[in-house]
């Protein structure tokens, strides 16, 4: 496995100010740097929602019993982008609530690195747990951004959220 | 980026260009390659012929498609100049 | 309504140092200014830990049609110390969650202004939602804390969350 | 902090200290106040008598009663010194 072959699904092609603007518009993005969970609770304030749900998913040191040093995550920003904004729209239809934003990062991540983030605000508490929930299986199964495992002895395996 | 030299770029054929993602970029061992083929290759065929190029291992049954950065139907038509992705099962978050 | 009747339910009677050390042991604590939701979180850091869930409730503009200007929490400390120590230590029996940290704000608050923070660690994400919310509902349910909202008019009304 | 003059403390009678929160705060005009009782009163005769002093609106069905500082059973014992307080609807949150 040579790292060339993967290089384009490595890092993103837009800008740090662009991710974000794009995620405070349409609901997604993906960043191949640390997720700045602020600017993003920012983005979310509204004083007519009551009820702020945030999930945050982050680099386990295992996987089932087999002990995990550092998970390398690959996306197809394009798709990615397209597929999120339809998402977020659908959760704004089936949730009541006010807004939503997801953030998935690609790129090399250790033990406890924060790879997604999803965060929704409404005016009442049930909504938002539902609509994060929703949000979060919905980017597992639908987002195309893979993710390789690498272990002590440096084996390393492509995973899948289907089994 | 390499082309399949199947047929020259005629009338009668298509030029689209195929990105590769996860274990499918590993054993084509590239990111992407321009491919001709012929009008009215459907995604299904497309797939079988550069299964038989790449010696992928996952049958089409346990892939996605998408077609200018959607995700589009197997029966979708491709388009001269169409973007076309193969996608494995998905894991993130 | 004189406020020296409720000075007593309006501030703690800990330090803030005590509040964020009972609140790591025992998961809960009241506290009487605001919530420092990144400390909450540092405590909650485990590497064994996939999904991290947290909820914010943050004082709305308005409840059903009437404009809210500000609210008051007031909080019965003792009691409410001993009652969310059960509460976390029944959902730790219950979920399948690492940790879990909650702390209700009491005093003066604005719009705006979190009122109460609830954040669950756990391996998988399905029973971080579960506890998140199952504490926040019983916390709600459970925890001596009363609430006046304040009106436009300098109104102000005691509210009950049965209805 | 006051004291209902009902008995002087002699071996029949217990002192206890008697906390106020919310509405009953403002229906009581007072924090807290210390009472003294017949031994053997209950935890249900104790709120009907400080309803008549202070003229509750709410009636006991509506309420939850802690004694030292954990909820506690309408039917749990009154113990000299003990720490009462009547929980009207919470609405934390």
């Amino acid at each position: 496995m040579t790292d060339n072959v993967h290089g384009h699904s490595m890092t993103i092609k837009r800008s740090v100010d662009d991710v974000y603007k794009i995620a405070a518009r349409d609901g997604f993005a993906l960043l191949d740097i640390d997720i700045d969970e602020s600017r993003l609770k920012k983005t979310l304030d509204d004083d007519s929602c009551g009820a702020f749900v945030c999930f945050e998913g982050r680099v386990r040191n295992h996987n089932n019993d087999t002990s995990v040093e550092r998970l390398t995550y690959y996306g197809y920003e394009d798709l990615a982008l397209n597929q999120g904004r339809a998402i977020i729209e659908e959760a704004k239809k089936r949730f009541e609530i006010t807004h939503a934003i997801a953030i998935h990062r690609i790129g090399a991540l250790e033990v406890g690195d924060v790879a997604i983030w999803v965060g929704v605000v409404s005016a009442h508490r049930y909504p938002a747990f539902d609509a994060c929930r929703w949000i979060l299986d919905t980017i597992k199964a639908d987002i195309p951004v893979w993710k390789q495992e690498y272990y002590e002895d440096d084996s390393s395996k492509w995973l899948s959220n289907n089994g | 980026m390499r082309t399949i030299d199947m047929d020259t770029n005629t009338d009668s054929t298509m030029n689209i260009n195929v990105l590769y993602f996860a274990s499918l970029a590993d054993e084509a061992n590239c990111q992407q390659e321009t491919v001709t083929i012929q009008q009215s290759t459907s995604l299904t065929e497309l797939y079988e012929q550069l299964c038989q190029k790449h010696r992928f291992s996952r049958p089409q049954s346990e892939l996605r498609v998408a077609v200018n950065d959607y995700f589009a139907k197997w029966t979708d038509p491709i388009r001269d100049g169409d973007s076309v992705v193969f996608i494995t099962p998905v894991a993130g978050g």
